[in-house]
């Protein structure tokens, strides 16, 4: 089966990511649909070290995650915090800074 | 001996610089320095001219160079004086008779606390008439030309708190300004055309240079006299600058300064006698204007405005004369000096006359004042005759021989300007007779001003009647002194030269044509003013008589187009720098600071819109980049 | 190497403003005379400069050159020439009259606070201002000389916005308002002006790869440096704008009006006699030299526009109720001869123009200086509060008149020399626009005349009863200038003798050469 | 399908696999990065083990010291020509040691120093029961206004983690230039964007704008950094490679290894420009460039003001100088594809960020604005592409940040009773009040403005000197014409504190202690004399202006 198959699938998940962060209000969501983009980038980079035979592209997506993983850490906890503030966790509420 | 020549001017200048800088302290002694040191003037004019004399007639031309004062590559004008014959005139006209009218003012201008000043300001105005005519290059006489513009400005408007003499002395300015202007084009055509604006350098090549130029050229001249002697269409600033103490309206106003248009002409006579068409245009303003000067001065019941009118008319005679070119040379300079002893002397007269009536000018409330006054009678009188041109008078050889010139220009002109010539002699007997009756003789007309005071009519101190009788010895015996043997032409012939003027008719025609209009002038003027009383008001008068009285409607003239478009110009003007021009500028800043509001909603506040901004950002940042490969 | 006499003039008002600035608030008397003292000391170094400059000497004297940035080319290069040296000399003639007359200018911000000391702060921003000013005189460096260009506005900035007049008909509120609204105007338009200029510069280095004048100038000449026409003209256009709302020419002119009619009387000086001399001197030095050929085919364009300036700032001199603007529209009329005398290419009109330069510096200092005197006793700016004050206070009123009459270039009185080798040099190029210029000196006389009799002549205003004539520090500041006036209208020729080899030079650098009068012509 | 096919999708042959070696790391040149993680590793510990009291003090100085440390490595790095005649690519390709490196590592480190005073600063807040606090939350997981916050307060609780996560982001921002792959690249991204996200919600006042600047700045941040590792992931696929060296190499064509099965389906170039086009995407966003700019006002606004300073600073530095190693050491060969599209940006953030800072009515929003401007100036530079546009760019980085610590640095001065008053109309007549402090930010402003004798100048000349030389005359022109619009609403500032009648309840300005003053003063000493006498910096910038590949 042709390898470029996942590559369209990860494109495909990416976009959906970067739908998610723009049409859901939900400060969680968005940021799911974020670490949905960054799987997609995983997916995309072990492909690529599939057709190109190489490991790096593999290597690459661990560091992703351990990335991803962090990023979790700190964004939940401003998101948490945010979220203790306010009691609300949509982003669209957090709109006090405009113009 | 021609070092004396620069001592001529510096001794009237230092006098001013002394007595304007010189504050209070002088204020006891000024009048008499600034006297002394017109005299002083006087005294080296006086010796140059016998030094002068004693040369043989064509070595007669004088220089003084004293220092180079615009040296630009190309440009050169230097601070240097010609003494000849026609400026030796000048000088002693000037000063000779500016001394006199010194001394008159000390009396006249006693009660004045700004004495001092008032003889700061007539030292100035000799030393910039000095150097007006002594200027060896055109340059160095505009310098001349505007000091007595500013001379004469400041003693125009001496009463400053009066606003009518602040108003004059602007006007005075601003119109011998325009005549400045051509002086200055004048100026700048010789440069362009000869390199340089020295007189003896631009005679000399006028030969060589198209005609059309040279017209230019004496237009302009042409244009700066008329700013300077009050001809027409310049005229208008004249009557309004009799607001000035009565010696300024002699000495400036009537003797010299007014006289320098004229002087101008003659001096640049090279010029116009190679161009013809100016020379024309010349003859038809100084027509013009000696007629409408005549006729100005018949509907006046100032008397110094009579005068003043008188003044235009009768350089009008002399501009006519300078026009007719070689033939009329000499004896425009020749009425210009007898006009220069009689009209100062009837000024003079006239100050005595207010200065015994308490400054009052209307002649409707004097008469009979040759009982009060006989010396200002007298002396007024013989200048009366001396201007009506009474036989063997100054008046009489002049006028006639400028009558004669411009029948003897030839052909239709020659008589149309002959005629015009004669008419305003014919007219100005009139009008002069009219004010000789209504001043001196008649019943007295005059009560009370709005203070009750009665004026008591006295005669004047010595020190006025003085120059008065002086003058009118000049006004006596100049013409004849001048005209018998062809003194005056074999004086001048020299700088002006000359050629015989032939009129059609005998020159004894001419003479009796000019006595006969003269008696009729007079008569009518006698009929008039001398049979019936003269109404202490003024009565409406015919269309003609209300029109002269305003000045033929001319300030009404300025008074529309140029004040009022003047205004309405800088007006509009003022409003379009704020809205249009500055309104531009801010415009575009306004744009600039609605297109920053209108972009700031953009910044919502919406993470989310931020997020699709970058989107957006990135989609267009992937396409422009494929985009470039493609292309 | 001798002794850096260029760089002196310079660092000694530097040095000077710095040490005003800090004297404490306590003694700011002490402020005054020091910077009074340090305005003359650099006159004095100024006339040295006079003394060592040999006219008919080399192109540019008493050199200085240093590294300075070398990655952009840029090097401390001082060096005068003629044209250089009157401005100079005009330049530091007029800043101890500028103090002088501002000796209580900056008094009523006094709030006696320990922290705030606007006296220090005023003299300090003056000698600032005349250290800047100088230094671009001297500059044969264009950046050099561009830095300072732009430098000098910060301090002229706060010399407009932070001392204005507080002689206001509407009151101190008003009044701050439309100072600032001046200062920043001010500030703006020159920016800009000097931002389009800043890419001209760069676009000059890219084509040169130097920015030293005399190096560019010599390339130019012996073909070594080609610039495209196209390049040129927008390179030359870069700069005249610059130098055009510097000078100021219509229609960016707008803003001197409001600088002048806001600042104070002595910072209205210093806007239109010093600095705004730099613009229409830097358009002798550099628009010309550096590029002669656009200079030429701009020529029509700018003659055009300087003879609307002539008129159109006459004409609204005339139409003015301030005295203090109608005293920067006649500016702006004498700006438009200057430039008028430049654009001429002859070298009668570059040496008026240079003249001018001098010549208005004096005369504009005389009016507006009085002016001020006159403004600081009523309270008002307006023509129509004033009248008859000639009776009450006669020197003031006097010395007005001669200024007044200065500005109308009345023979006798230096101006006029300049303002005739204009015309004339203009004339024998362009005989219309000559003819038209002309006009100017009847509408000068117009608004000169009508603002005298308006404010000193007519009956005595009870408002101005009282007034006090000149006290002795003002008529030492007035004085000494007026006998300037009259000296040099009647004997310019020292001055024209130092100015006429720079002209002379600059012509041939344009490839100029007078024309021939048609006599010479026929021969 | 083959079983071998079927095989392969979950196994591939082991044979051609090189096996890894280990890796040879140069401690030495690495020594600044390391000595700051070890630096904030150190600061973890402080924080668990030190007692409360004295963790500030501990944490303070360990920072300073740490930087000063790392600093003093750089420049003995650069001493021993590690700049320039050494400059090689240390720890297996994975970091550039070169003159960029270097050059940009020390202004982030003296930065970072200068950050670090304005983080110490404890004299402006006034007592909070009687114990000094900085500009930072007392307990940042505390809900704002709740019980717990005020016993926080009352308890003297600060946030002293700050300096370790200010060390963390340090360390993250040396590595962004000076990678040499993309993997380290993207991890160095976020390792200095993650402690900044937190550091912005750290705020003591104005907590909820604080806990939104920071929501706001790690969401966009973390999709920003999603489409930089799918570029990434593009680019790995376009070059089978994500060291920088390859991937220039193929770029180049001087090495091809085009997969037969991606040659069949797709053309490599779309794989590389998308792929360059999403990373570079990633940095413009970190540098603040339109249109990626939209988190810039509001993140540095809501972020506490030292916070501001040394983000807008130090990330300014760091972004821009991986944006510059990409595009002249891996995308030199595809110059003419992103060349056009760096114009169109760096257009439209000179003008964008220039013409909505006019209307803007907060100082700490219009710096932000401003910062975008200047984003869009050294774009300018960039794009120049030539040697002098990289030392023109270093230089300005170097001027530029200097000045912004400063004139942050002066806002945290000016206060009222809610904390700093940042709304422009509070700073009227500033100048007759502490005429001192007016006259400093004046200086700021006058630099940001670019007026000559003010390093802002010499840097805008310096970029636009290289741009025009390389052949960009028209951006140098809209370069001008932008300053002289952004001239405007610096020289309103200056007005509003010289010309305008002050408040009588205007705010008051703090007297700052050492620390602050000295991030002033320095920052008024670098301003001044980059502006009068730059030669030296400029000579080292362009001696920092060569790659290493």
């Amino acid at each position: 089966m042709n390898p470029v198959n996942y590559l369209y699938l990860a494109a495909l998940l990416f976009t959906i990511g970067a739908t998610g962060v723009l049409i859901r209000r939900n400060a969680i969501v968005v940021f799911m649909c974020v670490e949905l983009m960054l799987n997609a980038c995983n997916l995309a980079f072990v492909t690529f070290s599939r057709m190109h035979g190489n490991l790096d592209g593999q290597i690459i997506a661990f560091f992703t995650m351990v990335v991803a993983a962090a990023e979790v850490v700190v964004g939940l906890a401003i998101i948490v915090s945010l979220f203790r503030t306010r009691h609300s966790a949509s982003v669209d509420d957090a709109s006090l800074m405009k113009l | 001996m021609e070092n004396l020549i620069a001592l001529l001017i510096a001794a009237p200048l230092l006098g001013a610089a002394v007595l304007l800088c010189g504050g209070r302290r002088l204020d006891a002694v000024g009048h008499w320095i600034g006297t002394l040191l017109a005299g002083l003037s006087f005294v080296f004019g006086a010796l140059l001219f016998a030094d002068m004399l004693g040369k043989a007639a064509d070595h007669r031309t004088v220089t003084q160079h004293l220092f180079s004062w615009i040296p630009v590559s190309g440009f050169q004008a230097d601070v240097t004086f010609r003494l000849d014959q026609l400026s030796m005139t000048f000088v002693l006209l000037i000063t000779g008779v500016g001394s006199l009218i010194h001394l008159y003012s000390v009396g006249y201008m006693e009660h004045d606390e700004r004495r001092r000043r008032f003889f700061g300001y007539l030292n100035l105005f000799l030393a910039a008439m000095l150097l007006l005519v002594l200027a060896d290059n055109y340059l160095l006489l505009y310098v001349g030309w505007e000091g007595v513009g500013l001379a004469s400005y400041l003693l125009i408007g001496f009463w400053q708190h009066k606003p009518s003499a602040a108003t004059a002395a602007k006007k005075a300015f601003l119109v011998n300004r325009v005549g400045d202007m051509g002086l200055s084009i004048a100026i700048m055509l010789m440069f362009t055309t000869f390199g340089t604006f020295a007189f003896g350098p631009v005679f000399a090549d006028v030969s060589g240079t198209g005609e059309g130029k040279l017209t230019a050229i004496a237009l302009m001249l042409l244009l700066a006299a008329c700013g300077k002697s009050a001809q027409v269409p310049l005229q208008s600033w004249l009557g309004d600058a009799m607001e000035g103490p009565t010696p300024v309206s002699a000495l400036i106003h009537a003797a010299t300064m007014v006289t320098a248009g004229v002087y101008l002409i003659v001096r640049s006579g090279a010029v116009f006698n190679a161009a013809p068409d100016a020379q024309l245009v010349v003859t038809v303003v100084g027509a013009v204007t000696l007629l409408f000067g005549a006729i100005v001065g018949c509907a006046k019941d100032d008397i110094k405005k009579a005068l003043a009118g008188s003044t235009m008319s009768q350089i009008g005679y002399m501009v006519l004369a300078a026009g007719l070119g070689p033939i009329g040379y000499v004896f425009a300079i020749m009425h210009l000096v007898t006009h220069g002893f009689f009209k100062a002397g009837l000024f003079l007269g006239a100050g005595s006359v207010m200065h015994g009536m308490n400054d009052e000018v209307d002649m409707r409330k004097y008469g009979g004042l040759r009982k009060y006054m006989p010396v200002t009678f007298v002396t007024f009188g013989l200048g009366y005759l001396a201007i009506i041109g009474f036989p063997g008078l100054s008046g009489f050889f002049s006028k006639d021989k400028i009558i004669e010139a411009a029948f003897a220009k030839g052909g239709t002109e020659g008589w149309i300007l002959g005629g015009a010539a004669l008419l305003g002699a014919a007219i100005t007997a009139y009008y002069m007779t009219r004010v000789m009756i209504m001043t001196f003789f008649g019943e007295k007309r005059w009560q009370p001003d709005e203070h009750g005071h009665e004026p008591h009519p006295h005669e004047s101190p010595k020190s006025m009647t003085i120059p008065m009788i002086v003058l009118a010895f000049g006004s006596v015996f100049a013409g004849g002194l001048f005209s018998f043997g062809d003194r005056f032409l074999h004086w001048l012939e020299p700088v002006t030269g000359h050629q015989e003027g032939h009129p059609p008719v005998s020159a004894a025609v001419v003479t009796g044509a000019t006595l006969v209009v003269l008696l009729v002038g007079a008569g009518i003027a006698y009929v008039q003013y001398g049979r019936r009383p003269v109404p202490v008001v003024a009565p409406r008068g015919s269309l003609l008589t209300r029109a002269a009285r305003r000045d033929l409607l001319q300030d009404d003239f300025n008074h529309v187009v140029l004040v009022r478009g003047g205004e309405h110009l800088t007006r509009s003007l003022v409003y379009m720098d704020h809205t249009v021009v500055d309104g531009v500028v801010n415009g575009t800043a306004a744009s600039v600071g609605g297109l920053s509001g209108r972009l700031r909603r953009l910044q919502n506040g919406y993470a989310r819109s931020y997020a699709v901004s970058m989107f957006g950002g990135a989609a267009v940042l992937v396409a422009l980049t494929l985009l470039m490969r493609a292309v | 190497m001798s002794f850096p006499l260029l760089t002196a003039t310079v660092v000694l008002p530097a040095v000077g403003a710095i040490a005003t600035a800090a004297v404490p608030a306590a003694q700011r008397t002490a402020a005054k005379w020091l910077a009074l003292v340090v305005s003359l000391a650099t006159l004095v170094l100024a006339a040295l400069v006079v003394v060592r400059f040999e006219p008919g000497g080399s192109r540019y004297q008493l050199t200085e050159s240093h590294a300075w940035i070398k990655d952009f080319g840029v090097r401390y290069e001082l060096g005068v020439d003629g044209i250089a040296v009157a401005l100079l000399a005009l330049t530091a003639l007029l800043i101890p009259f500028v103090i002088l007359a501002g000796w209580h200018d900056a008094d009523t911000l006094e709030t006696g606070s320990r922290r705030w000391r606007p006296t220090q702060g005023f003299f300090a921003l003056i000698l600032a201002v005349e250290a800047m000013v100088i230094l671009s005189f001297e500059a044969t460096d264009v950046f050099l000389f561009y830095i300072f260009f732009e430098a000098m506005l910060i301090p002229m900035y706060f010399l407009i916005g932070g001392f204005g007049d507080r002689a206001h008909e509407h009151g101190e509120k008003v009044a701050s308002t439309q100072r600032s609204y001046a200062a920043v105007k001010f500030l703006l338009y020159n920016l800009v002006g000097g931002l389009i200029m800043l890419a001209a510069v760069i676009g000059l280095y890219v084509q040169a790869g130097t920015f030293s004048l005399p190096e560019i100038v010599q390339a130019r000449a012996n073909g070594s440096l080609h610039m495209a026409t196209g390049t040129e003209r927008w390179l030359f256009l870069g700069f005249f704008f610059a130098f055009a709302v510097k000078a100021p020419l219509w229609p960016v002119h707008t803003w001197l009006p409001n600088a002048m009619g806001e600042a104070t009387a002595p910072v209205a000086v210093l806007i239109t006699a010093v600095v705004d001399k730099v613009g229409t001197f830097a358009m002798l030095r550099f628009c010309l030299q550096l590029f002669p050929e656009a200079s030429k085919w701009a020529t029509p364009v700018i003659l055009v526009l300087a003879l609307i300036s002539i008129v159109y700032g006459a004409l609204l001199a005339v139409g003015q109720r301030d005295i203090k603007r109608l005293v920067a529209y006649a500016s702006i009329s004498h700006f438009g001869f200057i430039i008028m005398g430049i654009f001429a290419m002859t070298s009668q009109g570059q040496s008026g123009a240079t003249l001018y330069m001098v010549n208005h510096g004096i005369s504009t200092a005389a009016l507006m200086l009085v002016a001020g005197f006159l403004i600081s006793r009523r309270g008002s700016r307006l023509i129509a509060d004033y009248g008859g004050v000639q009776k009450v206070a006669p020197v003031l009123a006097g010395t007005f008149l001669i200024g007044g009459l200065a500005t109308l270039s009345l023979p006798g009185l230096a101006p006029f020399v300049s303002e005739f080798l204009v015309l004339v040099g203009t004339f024998a190029r362009h005989p219309v626009i000559g003819i038209i210029a002309t006009f100017g000196i009847v509408l000068a006389a117009l608004y000169t005349l009508v603002l005298y009799q308006r404010t000193m002549t007519g009956p005595v205003k009870p408002e101005v009863a009282e007034m006090p004539d000149l006290r002795v520090r003002e008529v030492l500041v007035v004085a000494p200038l007026i006998v300037l006036l009259i000296f040099l209208g009647v004997y310019p020729k020292p001055v024209a003798d130092i100015v006429n080899p720079a002209v002379k030079q600059t012509m041939s650098d344009v490839h100029q050469t007078d024309p021939k009068p048609e006599v010479e012509a026929a021969k | 399908m083959s079983a071998a096919a079927v095989h392969s999708l979950w196994t591939t042959a082991a044979d051609p696999i090189s096996k890894i070696e280990t890796p040879k790391i140069e401690y030495g040149q690495l020594s600044p990065t390391l000595i700051v993680i070890g630096g904030a590793l150190i600061g973890v510990l402080i924080e668990a083990f030190v007692p409360r009291k004295s963790r500030y003090y501990a944490q303070a100085f360990l920072s300073a010291v740490t930087l000063a440390a790392a600093f003093a490595a750089v420049v003995a790095l650069a001493a021993g020509g590690y700049g320039t005649t050494k400059a090689h690519i240390a720890a297996m390709g994975a970091i550039a040691v070169d003159g960029p490196s270097l050059f940009l590592q020390g202004t982030i480190l003296l930065a970072g120093l200068l950050g670090v005073f304005t983080f110490a600063e404890r004299h402006l807040d006034p007592l909070a029961h009687g114990n000094r606090v900085d500009s930072f939350a007392a307990q940042a997981a505390s809900v704002p206004g709740s019980d717990s916050e005020k016993a926080a307060v009352k308890a003297g609780f600060t946030t002293t983690e700050a300096f370790p996560l200010l060390l963390f982001a340090v360390s993250g921002m040396l590595v962004f230039p000076s990678a040499n792959d993309l993997l380290t690249l993207f991890v160095a991204l976020e390792v200095f964007s993650l402690p900044l996200y937190l550091l912005c919600a750290l705020a003591r006042r104005k907590r909820l704008m604080s806990q939104e600047a920071a929501v706001k700045y790690f969401l966009l941040g973390a999709f920003a950094s999603a489409f930089t590792l799918f570029g990434i992931a593009l680019l790995y696929g376009y070059a089978g490679s994500v060291s920088y060296a390859t991937i220039a190499q193929v770029v180049d064509g001087t090495v091809t290894n085009v997969d037969p099965a991606l040659a069949g389906t797709m053309g490599n170039d779309a794989l590389l420009l998308i792929g360059a086009a999403m990373v570079v995407m990633g940095l413009l966003f970190k540098v603040g460039a339109v249109p990626f700019h939209m988190w810039t006002p509001d993140v540095y606004q809501g972020a506490p003001t030292p916070v501001t300073g040394f983000m807008a600073a130090a990330t300014k530095v760091a972004a821009f100088g991986a944006l510059l190693r990409l595009l002249y050491v891996v995308l030199p060969g595809m110059r003419w594809d992103w060349r056009p599209v760096m114009w169109a940006v760096a257009i439209v953030t000179m003008l964008g960020g220039a013409i909505v800072a006019i209307t803007q009515t907060d100082i700490k929003r219009l710096l932000a604005y401003s910062s975008i401007a200047h984003a869009g100036f050294i774009l300018a530079g960039v794009i120049a592409t030539s040697r002098d546009g990289v030392s023109s760019v270093l230089f300005y980085l170097a001027a530029y940040s200097f000045v912004t610590i400063g004139a942050f640095a002066v806002v945290t001065l000016v206060r009222d009773a809610g904390g700093e008053a940042t709304h422009l109309s509070k700073w009227a007549g500033l100048g007759r009040r502490s005429p001192l402090v007016a006259a400093v930010f004046a200086v700021f402003l006058l630099a940001f403005a670019g007026i000559p004798l003010t390093s802002g100048f010499a840097g805008k000349f310096a970029v636009f000197k290289a741009a025009a030389e390389g052949g960009a005359m028209p951006l140098v022109v809209i370069g001008v014409i932008s300053s002289a619009i952004a001239a405007f609403f610096y020289i309103r500032v200056i007005v509003l504190m010289f010309f305008s009648e002050p408040h009588p309840e205007g705010p008051t300005v703090a007297v700052p202690s050492a620390l602050t003053t000295t991030a002033i003063a320095v920052g008024v000493a670098v301003t001044l004399v980059l502006g009068v006498a730059p030669q030296y910096f400029l000579d080292l910038a362009s001696q920092a202006g060569v790659f290493v590949r």
